[in-house]
């Protein structure tokens, strides 16, 4: 079954980045697609490939992109959401890519379910 | 990305997408950017309608005045909802009772349901994004 | 000097106010800011809490964000007073210390 | 094919899954993540909203949520299944769409 | 910055801290974060005491499991508070017994206070964080 | 009157840092002091210098880099806090520094009140 998945908090602050993240695994495990990851509002900031928590902690940022990359991901950043929070090219981390808020529709249409992480 | 190339205007698929509101607006930024998703929707011919609920009566609310707090005003775009053909507003009957609220306090013309009704057309959509 | 409290969540979605109302005594004062300002509406739900605090404690509303919210004065209960951002920094500067219910 | 809801607040703490009751109808399914699994804790007040809907409702809860928050599915209401994340995942694609109430 | 010149363990200022604690961990980073202030208050040599109220209770909960969240469990910094003489644990009445919650089942040992007791203790201090 | 002032949360999704910002010009139009405007948890996010919202619509991290000019204010932004969330010297607005969460405690210490602005 093809998944989108949409993450409309930041990493940290809120579960919801890290629950749609364990969400992806479980799926992907399980031998489903992932049509697509939108991230809009806050969710931006997960692609903000300067983040450095401390060494105990998960990075959550570097946990998408290596999922991105092991099973080529579209990871998909809302470009008004992303320069509204200053989540632009120069900061963005690997796999993320940053396009219109269409994809997150596109993702509605050609997904058999749209599932959504947030506050 | 398959995404890409069915584009604006140009989808054969039409699926009923539901945007689901209920935070109030200005606190947060739900009720503005669950805005911008519902004119995409529509931008690509989907089958949009919007459900007001809970707090999220409020952002239909008339005689916003924002210029105080700083924060643009974005409730005018209710009223322009119907210019890009979006016309499926639904109220919740025992949100906008708890809040005091009758339709004529509202911005726009909206379809006042009840909770057992309104559950009922929840059930028949296939994409329900909430804000 | 008594302490001053803020609350900034509607009492409609979070139980925040009535914590804050379990656990502040008579004679503090509370702002209710941001969405908080719903709480005070004498249309909605639930203001009758606030209208009964109302009688030992001073209550006040943000205009400002009252306003944004598409309500006046007149909608609010009996015995709460509406201040500007001036009238905030005032609240705190007249009180012993903030306390933020958040 | 029924519908899958999800929660994700404390109902001790905000009124979201009040509403997804009130805006839910039988047959559906419900599953509590993040800090809604407190929700279905026998112990917790306002447990008995949820073991009512669990008559003719499926009600869910998301076990690596419950055992980070120090509780054991022994101490859940009755009627309450508990799944992990596969199980999630299964829910999702069972039902025929998925609506958080967040 | 006249706040630098006095360093970790030589203020010479010395004020009555409230950390107050209503969420539960986990959902939100809050719980964490107020801890890492409340290790910096008492570095600072400042009366620091520290509030459990409403969800906040919860973060005291023992028998917090996180490996399967991907989270790091950090409950075991509350047994370590007493390393760096933060004492003063109050846990509300009211909030432990709407969770159906005694005081065994949380990882240390706090004071119990009615919400009566515990608005006066707010009520006695200088600075009050909320979290 | 010397205001300590504490910020929680990021810029838009919340109204957190706006109210904060209103409180502080008000604060000084009355002309009292602001000691510190510390930025923690989310609120770092407020000190992203690549943010650049719809033309209508407010910069928030501009507006407190114009209010730091203006006033010589002392804005600093949780070092631990921005390396978990990624706000690092190379994206920080003027006006903002990085500093230990030391300084909260200190504007707690020296101002003689301390306003949270949370979510």
């Amino acid at each position: 079954m093809k998944f989108g998945i949409l993450v409309n908090e930041g990493p940290y602050q809120h579960q919801a980045s890290d629950s749609a993240y364990q969400f992806a695994v479980a799926a992907l495990a399980k031998g489903h697609e992932i049509y697509r990851v939108f991230f809009y509002n806050d969710g931006v900031n997960n692609a903000n490939k300067l983040t450095e928590p401390p060494q105990d902690d998960r990075n959550i940022t570097r946990q998408w992109s290596a999922l991105a990359a092991a099973h080529n991901l579209d990871m998909v950043v809302c470009v008004a959401a992303g320069l509204r929070r200053g989540i632009k090219a120069e900061i963005l981390a690997p796999g993320f890519n940053i396009s219109g808020l269409g994809q997150l529709i596109q993702a509605g249409i050609e997904a058999d379910r749209l599932v959504v992480f947030g506050d | 990305m398959s995404g890409t190339q069915a584009g604006e205007g140009g989808n054969s698929k039409v699926k009923r997408f539901m945007i689901v509101n209920r935070k109030a607006p200005y606190g947060t930024i739900y009720a503005l950017e669950a805005l911008e998703v519902v004119l995409i929707g529509a931008a690509f011919d989907q089958d949009v309608s919007l459900v007001f609920a809970d707090d999220g009566v409020y952002q239909l609310k008339k005689g916003q005045q924002t210029k105080d707090i700083g924060q643009k005003n974005f409730s005018p775009t209710y009223r322009a909802l119907g210019d890009y053909d979006v016309e499926k507003l639904y109220v919740e009957r025992e949100s906008l009772q708890a809040r005091g609220l009758a339709p004529e306090d509202l911005l726009v013309p909206v379809r006042v349901l009840g909770s057992t009704e309104l559950s009922v057309l929840m059930e028949e959509q296939d994409v329900v994004l909430s804000f | 000097m008594a302490v001053l409290h803020t609350t900034n969540k509607s009492p409609l979605q979070t139980r925040d106010l009535e914590s804050c109302l379990r656990l502040t005594r008579p004679g503090c004062g509370i702002l209710l800011l941001e969405d908080a300002v719903y709480g005070a509406l004498k249309s909605a739900e639930g203001s009758d809490m606030l209208a009964e605090a109302a009688k030992d404690r001073r209550i006040y509303v943000l205009g400002p964000d009252l306003a944004a919210r598409g309500f006046t004065p007149e909608e609010l209960i009996a015995g709460v007073t509406v201040v500007d951002y001036g009238g905030f920094v005032d609240l705190v500067a007249e009180h012993h210390h903030v306390q933020a219910w958040v």
